[in-house]
Parts: structure tokens; C-alpha cells; sequence
């Protein structure tokens, strides 16, 4: 049965020091309130997977929450670095950094291989590229039909994979609604999912062949309005572009990222405080 | 005829590449510009794939971000990323698409992972993203990037996509790699058995040997080079009109959702 | 651009004999109309592949259309046998029948794998059976991570693959509500897709994550009401489960069946004449 | 309490076996009517999924067929069909498969592909469809089979799915096989190392030796045998409702669609 609890309880009860995590959502439904709560309960030697490591890794990396990242394309979108990754890569700040990388195409069968709980994806891929020489995950095997090569890359199981979405229902069903990335797949590979919402409804609205995740594939869901922010929730609120614009500012020096952290994650006891903390800075 | 800068002639020249139709694999930036203005021109059925899982998306203003939730509702079908590297790129249903990185040779293959070593990166660059598998799968590939002797280099210190790289044929990749590169400073196209970058077109006003100076291997120029028309007043009045609704709509104030 | 096409010419230009077919839809959304006018066109020699051959197959087979079939379940769903399946493999009648048989989950990956030009797809499957000693297309790989065995199947990729829908835009766009099987991989796996629909609208009703087959994937559609009848269009008709009794008895006899498909397949010009000489008949 | 047939019987000491919340993989006639039995009386949190793609279903009637509108308009979700079988039943989330066939042995190994030889069958029946997979994946597999020595035979015609089967712990299947066989004669439950279908529970009224009778191997049979309740009055009631709304449901004419 999913459990209804707090982000908190959520975060305590089901995250350990050392665990795989898959914080997923592509742009959209990223799930930031529970990123800022791994950081405020202190977890670490985590290894973090997501295809697009976002300001939410950053901000993970940068606490030194992190000891290995499985990822495709780790950048600020639209602005340009992330500069805590980049710290953490070129400097070993605050502390050294494991490199696990991968195309988009291939992040995303070594999820959908996840959720299949198949040992491997393929695909055509890693063509005219240095990444297999310098990944030794990426190999190969051969059609037993063609003869052709084919790349591999290991399933990606998350011990937890964390969601944010727009509703659940009371029975722990979850739907999303609009843009999923790999959202879907990072959920079913998972050993547990938590995921945060928007709202917590009777019914979830009609919708046959939508992205739904049923109940008993859910470990728990934490009602946090506003838990993707500063990315958007379709149909509740944008994505705040000027926030990944000032984030730019924000990370490129250890010590104001640090006193960022310290006064809008750190001292505050949850979301709604952060979001507060956020409002009087402005 | 009005003036223009070499931003807006980079992505009128990108645009007129395009015919109606065409299924598209853009990126942010400079590519989804030169397609929205294709869309919004000659070519009304172009057809627009952004890899967050938006197909045929026809948005009234640019996106900031590769999944902007205009992109999701403007769009004929949203669907899951997978899907969109498997059964549409992988399976070779992109006509075009569209790429830029940090560096690139004058083979067309492109760095967009580090700069130095791998092991010790003087600078971590965000990495590959859709491009490898763009590179190898897209029908053509269309290269956007402004031209200087740092970006368009004797080599690469990476090689993250591949473009005209020898093998290529045997590679196992279905598309044709770079057809074009289209920079500031002029339009190069692949030349001979190699597939070297060569300048084919320049600008109005922007003489060859410009694009020589910005371009930091022994730039080929083809002997009859041919000088791109310049904006007309209908590109630039739609693009400029794009690009004023997509300001508009991103100064509206976004409040923090408390 | 998507053809708009009669169903009787998008059949005459687009489907040859010798073709690989897939007509697909599970239970719901059967291709009955093009399936008989592939009959009324004497199309032969095909391959056909299907994950359930349901009646549509028991009269393409009956009638001596089929030289192969992919299948993994070959009954009248809740009746019984398909009687002119069983007729051309007990006694090839009216001519031999190759057989590649399959599970359900390993045409699921075949049509999968064939979606993503992958040369085969595979599945932790086909333990205990007595299926891969009789069919020489299930393999196995290694995988290069854990060493495990794995099954493996060739990719399924049609010649043309048909499928019916409820709507499509006049854009070519085609839209399916509700059950719908391996619909979209047959569809995406395909070198050619004709769809005939219910409908053909102005503007597709909104569904941002539905199931839609992009205009660009789609080759032809064709608008036949009803031409999922005996089985049903969500929204529009509601199965017939009672012909789907009936069949048993049409089907049961050589001399029956021929004369049912004479009257009523043959003899008619088009699926609305189809649907007209059955209620005459009743 | 009242008069009750013997598919009565089975369908009801089906559905007892069932536990609130599981997830249950249902096929099309008794098993169906079990499994939905069970979700209006003592399981209202059972997860039903029909390999159409359809979870979480909760019909007011029975389906005729696996992929009835009344399976999608009920449902949590409906799904494409392979990502049932790769995510749900690949990835060990069915707790419960229910598996009927022309043929099984004493170890719960059946057979719906063929009587006779492959290539040459005297029948030729459906074939595999899901059964497969989901007697090796599911966590444990239920058969419902109507007891004949025709069906229940020392030796299978054909391996269609496998029960406890030499080396299935070795083989990749996830699942624990079959943990029991509900038949019209009684209940069988797998047996010592060899994992023999053994007689466990008989109904009352149907004396063993009408066990024995109608299987085909020799029917071992538990010191310690139990009885199965008759259905109570209020399960059958809901049964029969059930029953009932599914045969006026079905007695509504189709129209042709013309």
C-alpha cells in the first residue's frame, strides 16, 4: 500500500546514506523540495543518476552529497554551466566526483532496461564518439540474427527514484500530465518511488491512456505545492527562467552557494519556508 | 531593404535550408528560431521535434528551455523521451537535425563534452546530450555555430558527435552526417572525399577572407562562391515579430508558488 | 504528407502480394474492412503477422491469402478454436501454412524492436517451454555485464502495417482512444502504415499524452465507419460479441465459410456493402 | 444455505485464495470471475490486470473478451501491451497469474499449443498468448482447470508453460510456479521436493475418490485432507449478481455500425 506522508518522514524513512538515487523529470516536474530535503537531513556518498543533472544536482554536488553521477547532459539549460558539477569534476570540490557518462539515447534504455528489470539496453548508438573509450560501462553484443554490432549499456535500478507530479489520488495512484522525459521509466526501475505532488484528489480526471503510475508501484506521496519550483508543474505554475539565470550567479562561487544554502535550505524547516525564505530575499 | 545583424542573417540562412514538410530534431537556441521562422514562412508543415517528447510543435513564442510547457501544449502529441531516441530518431525518422557544440574540426565532428583531458578537464562542458546519436541517425545534419578560431579548431580535444569521420559509411550510422555548417561569417558545406568544411557562401558584406580570420583551420573556399541574399523584409518583420512576443511573454513575472 | 485514399485504392496501391502484413489491434479496433478488402482484391502469399489472428486471419488464412504467420495466440477470443487456422495447419487446407510462433511478450518486443530498427528485440522469456526447440528465430545473447542468458527475437517490421482508429486530422494525424495492444510499435514498425478510421476532424480532441501516430509516420488514411466491426471502436460501437459465436459455426465447415465470404466479402463492392448484405442476411 | 453448482464451488475457493491489495493478473472466464468475486467481498483493494493493458480495473459485469470497453473505461490506466509484459510481469510485479490449459501433468506444466505432434498436430489449439511468461514470472501462478483424465494427463503433448519443472530454480523465472490447482474435484497443492500436485482440500460433497477419477495420474492425496466451506450465502449473491448484470449486459443487442 502507498504511504501518505510528510516530504520529511518520506525522505527519513525511505533514503539511505549511500543509495542510487534517480531525482528525475525532464525541464518540467523537477522534484526540488525533496532535493533540498536530501540536503537538509544531511545525506551522502550518494549516487546520483539523471539525464540532465539540472540546478538540483548541482545543489547536491555542491554539499558534497554525491559520490558518483550517472548522466547525459549536465548543464545549467538555456544559461550555460553548472558550477558546482564543474567544480566538483575539474577541482574535486568539495569533494571528488565519479563520472558515469552517457548519450540521452542511451540513459534512456538503460532506464526503460530498468524497468524491465532486463540486466542491459541497446541501442545504435555511441557511433563516431570518444564516450566508449573513455566509459568502460559501454559495450557491445552481437545480433544473433545479423551479426551486427549493437552498443549496451547497464540497466539503471535506482534503489530510490524521487517524482514530482501534478496529483495523486487517495489511493496512491499518480498521474502526470505534459512533458515526462524519462519520468515513467526511472519510476518502474526503481526499487522504491516517492513522489511529491501538486495536489491530492478524490479522482484523478479522466484520462485512459495518460501517463498514469498505479498505486502499488508507488512507495509513498508527499503532498508539497510548489515542490518543482523553480522547473514548472503544467497546469500550476511556469518554470521561473529568471531563477536559473540567477542561479548562474549564485553557484559559481563556493561561498555564495554555501550561504545560499545555509539560509534558504539549511535553516529552513521545509518547502513552504523555503519558499518564504526566497520571498523576503526578494 | 532594412539592417540586420549577423545574428538574424545566421538565422534567416539556417531557415531557407529548410523545405516543407521536413521532420525536424531542434535544439534551443539559434536552431529553434531558424525552424520556427521556417514554420511561420515558407514551410508551414515543418515539422518540429524537440527531444523532451514534443511532436509537431508549433509554438507562438521561442522556449527558453528544451521543455517548456509551450512546447507540451502546442503540440500534436507529447510523448515519453525513450520513444523519441528510439522510434523516431534511432529509427531514422528525423529528416534534419540541427547541432552546435564548443569545438569542432573541418570534418564536422564536434566537441561538446571537455575541453583538455578527459580525466583532468581544464573546463567540464555539459556533455552529449541527444547529439551523438543526432550525428549518426538525423538524415542530414545541420551545424549552427558562430565562428571563432577557439570553436573551430585543427582538433578537437573530444570527439562527442561524429561528422564526416573516416568509416563513417561502415559506421553503422543511417545518416549522411553535416550537410552544412552555417556560422556568422559565411556558409560552409562538406567538399570532396573527405567531407571537409569548405566556405560555399558568404554574406552580404562579410568578405572571405573574414571567415578565414575566424576560422582557425586553413579554411578551403570554393572558387564559385556563391553571396546569400539578405533578410527580406518579410524574414526579419516575422522574426523580429517572434522574437518580440517570446521577450514579451518571458518579462511576465513569475511568482513563487507559495 | 499522409494520402487521404478510398480503402480500395490505398489496398491497390500499397499492399503487394508476398507482403509482410500486420494487421493489428488487440480485441479492440480489428482492421476488418481492410482485411476483406484484401480479400475482394485476391491479394496472396502473404506474410502475415499478428499477436492475436482473431477472426480477421481465420478469413485471410481461409481464403488462401497467408503463406506464413507470426502469431502468439491464435483463438476466437471466449469461443473457442479459429477453425481455418486449424484447417491449414492440421490439414493445409486450402494451402500450407508456415508457422512462426511466438509468446505474447516476445512478439511485444519483436514489434518493439522493429519500432526502433533494432535487428531483435529480447526478453527474460521463453523459460520452460517447449517453443524455442520448435521455432529456430528464438535465440539467445549474453549480456556483457552479468553474463546471463537472455531470449532473443527478431525484429517483426511489416511491409505495411494496418491498423483502424477512431479519428485522424486532416493533417493525417491518427488518434487512438483506449485499449490498444502493440498498435503503436506494429504502426511505428512498419515501412508503410495505412489507417482507416471512423472518422476524419478537423482538430484532434485534446490529448497530450495519447496515443498518437504523428502524420509523418502515417502513409495513408482511409475513412471507413464501422470497419472495426465484429470488434469495436471505443466511443463509437460496442463489440459484436454474438458474430463472434456465430463465426464458430460459419467457419466450422470448408463449404460454409467459402459461401460466406462469397456472399458477403466477395459479392460486395465496399465495406458499407458488406455491413448491408449482413443485415439482409439477418 | 442455498443449492450451488460446482463452477460455483471453484469460482468461489478461487477467489478465498486471494488477498487485498494483490496485484493479479486475470484472464478471461472463471479466473475473471473470481478475481472480481473476490474484489466485491473480502479483497476491494485487489489490483486486476487484464494483459490488454487495462490496470486496476474494476468492472460492474464480466468482460467477454480480454480487451472489452468495460476493462478500459474502469481502469486505473490502459496501457500498451508490451510495456505490461516488460514492466508489470518481466518486472516481478504480478503477485498473482491465473493460468487454465488443454493439458497438465502432475508438476503443473500445461499445455495449450498442441494434441499430437508439433508439425503434424491432430489439434492445433490457441498457442501461448501470455501463459508463458507469466507461469515463469508471476510470484505465484493459480490454475483453475474443470478435472478430466483427457486434461489431466501423465505426459503433455506439448511444454507450453512451465510448472515445477526439473531445474526451474536455475531456469531465470522469477516466479515460485504454481502454488495451486483449483479444480471442480477439489483442490490440489504442489508436494514434497518434486513439487507433485497433490490433493490438498476436498469440497463438500465430492468424495477423493471423484478426485482420483478424474485425473489422469495417480492422484496423491494428503493424510490430513480438508474441506473446503460451501460458498456462503452472501457470496453467492454477489456472484450471481455479478452473473446476472453480466448476462443482461451481454443480452443488449449490438447494432451493425452502419
Amino acid at each position: 500500500m502507498t504511504e501518505f506522508l510528510p516530504l520529511k518522514d518520506a525522505i527519513a524513512k525511505h533514503v539511505a546514506d549511500g543509495d542510487c538515487l534517480a531525482l528525475e523529470g525532464f525541464t518540467h516536474l523537477i522534484p526540488f523540495a525533496a532535493g533540498h530535503e536530501l540536503i537538509r537531513q544531511g545525506r551522502k556518498d550518494l549516487h546520483l543518476a539523471r539525464m540532465t543533472p539540472d540546478l538540483v544536482y548541482d545543489q547536491l554536488i555542491g554539499v558534497g552529497a554525491a559520490r558518483k553521477l550517472t548522466f547525459s547532459w549536465g548543464g545549467n539549460p538555456g544559461v550555460g554551466s553548472l558550477h558546482r558539477l564543474r567544480d566538483a569534476v575539474e577541482n574535486g570540490w568539495p569533494c571528488a566526483l565519479e563520472i558515469d557518462e552517457h548519450s540521452h539515447a542511451a540513459m534512456a534504455v538503460g532506464y526503460r532496461a530498468g524497468a524491465a528489470r532486463l540486466p542491459f539496453g541497446m541501442l545504435r548508438g555511441y557511433i563516431g564518439t570518444d564516450l566508449p573509450a573513455r566509459n568502460p560501462r559501454i559495450r557491445h553484443v552481437t545480433c544473433p540474427y545479423t551479426g551486427e554490432n549493437i552498443a549496451t549499456v547497464p540497466a539503471v535500478n535506482p534503489d530510490v527514484t524521487i517524482l514530482h507530479a501534478q496529483r495523486a489520488d487517495r489511493h496512491g495512484n499518480v498521474a502526470i500530465d505534459g512533458i515526462v522525459g524519462a519520468a515513467r521509466e526511472a519510476a518502474l526501475a526503481a526499487a522504491k518511488l516517492l513522489v511529491t505532488v501538486e495536489q491530492i484528489v478524490d479522482e484523478l480526471p479522466p484520462a485512459m491512456n495518460n501517463i498514469v503510475l498505479p498505486a502499488f508501484t508507488v512507495t509513498a506521496v508527499s503532498q508539497v505545492p510548489g515542490g518543482a519550483w523553480p522547473s514548472y508543474a503544467h497546469g500550476h505554475y511556469a518554470r521561473d527562467n529568471d531563477f536559473y539565470l540567477r542561479w548562474d550567479a549564485i553557484a559559481r562561487d563556493r561561498g555564495g552557494f554555501t550561504a545560499w544554502i545555509d539560509r534558504h535550505v539549511r535553516a529552513t524547516r521545509d518547502h513552504r519556508g523555503f519558499l518564504a525564505s526566497l520571498r523576503e530575499a526578494a | 531593404m532594412s539592417e540586420y545583424t549577423r545574428d538574424e542573417m545566421m538565422t534567416v540562412a539556417a531557415a531557407r535550408l529548410l523545405r516543407d514538410g521536413q521532420v525536424c530534431f531542434v535544439g534551443i537556441g539559434l536552431p529553434s528560431a531558424a525552424c520556427n521562422l521556417a514554420r511561420l514562412t515558407h514551410a508551414p508543415e515543418l515539422v518540429l521535434i524537440y527531444e523532451s517528447g514534443t511532436i509537431g510543435t508549433r509554438p507562438t513564442v521561442l522556449p527558453l528551455s528544451i521543455g517548456d510547457g509551450e512546447l507540451a501544449e502546442t503540440a500534436t502529441c507529447v510523448i515519453p523521451l525513450p520513444d523519441i531516441f528510439s522510434d523516431y530518431l534511432q529509427a531514422g525518422r528525423i529528416d534534419i537535425g540541427f547541432l552546435g557544440a564548443a569545438q569542432i574540426d573541418r570534418f564536422g565532428n564536434l566537441n561538446s563534452t571537455v575541453i583538455g583531458s578527459y580525466d583532468k578537464p581544464k573546463t567540464r562542458l555539459p556533455g552529449a546530450g541527444g547529439a551523438t546519436e543526432i550525428a549518426a541517425h538525423a538524415r542530414q545534419v545541420f551545424v549552427v555555430m558562430k565562428a571563432s578560431p577557439r570553436s573551430f579548431v585543427k582538433k578537437i580535444d573530444f570527439q562527442t558527435s561524429g561528422g564526416h569521420f573516416p568509416g563513417r559509411p561502415q559506421s553503422g550510422a543511417r545518416g549522411a552526417g553535416p550537410a552544412v555548417l552555417v556560422t556568422d561569417v559565411g556558409i560552409l558545406k562538406p567538399h570532396g572525399e573527405s567531407g571537409e568544411f569548405t566556405l560555399s557562401a558568404v554574406y552580404p558584406g562579410i568578405p572571405a577572407d573574414e571567415a578565414r580570420a575566424a576560422i582557425g583551420w586553413p579554411l578551403a573556399v570554393l572558387p564559385e562562391l556563391d553571396t546569400c541574399a539578405p533578410p527580406t523584409a518579410a524574414e526579419l518583420e516575422v522574426l523580429r515579430a517572434l522574437e518580440a512576443r517570446t521577450a514579451a511573454a518571458h518579462r511576465e513575472p513569475v511568482r513563487l508558488p507559495l
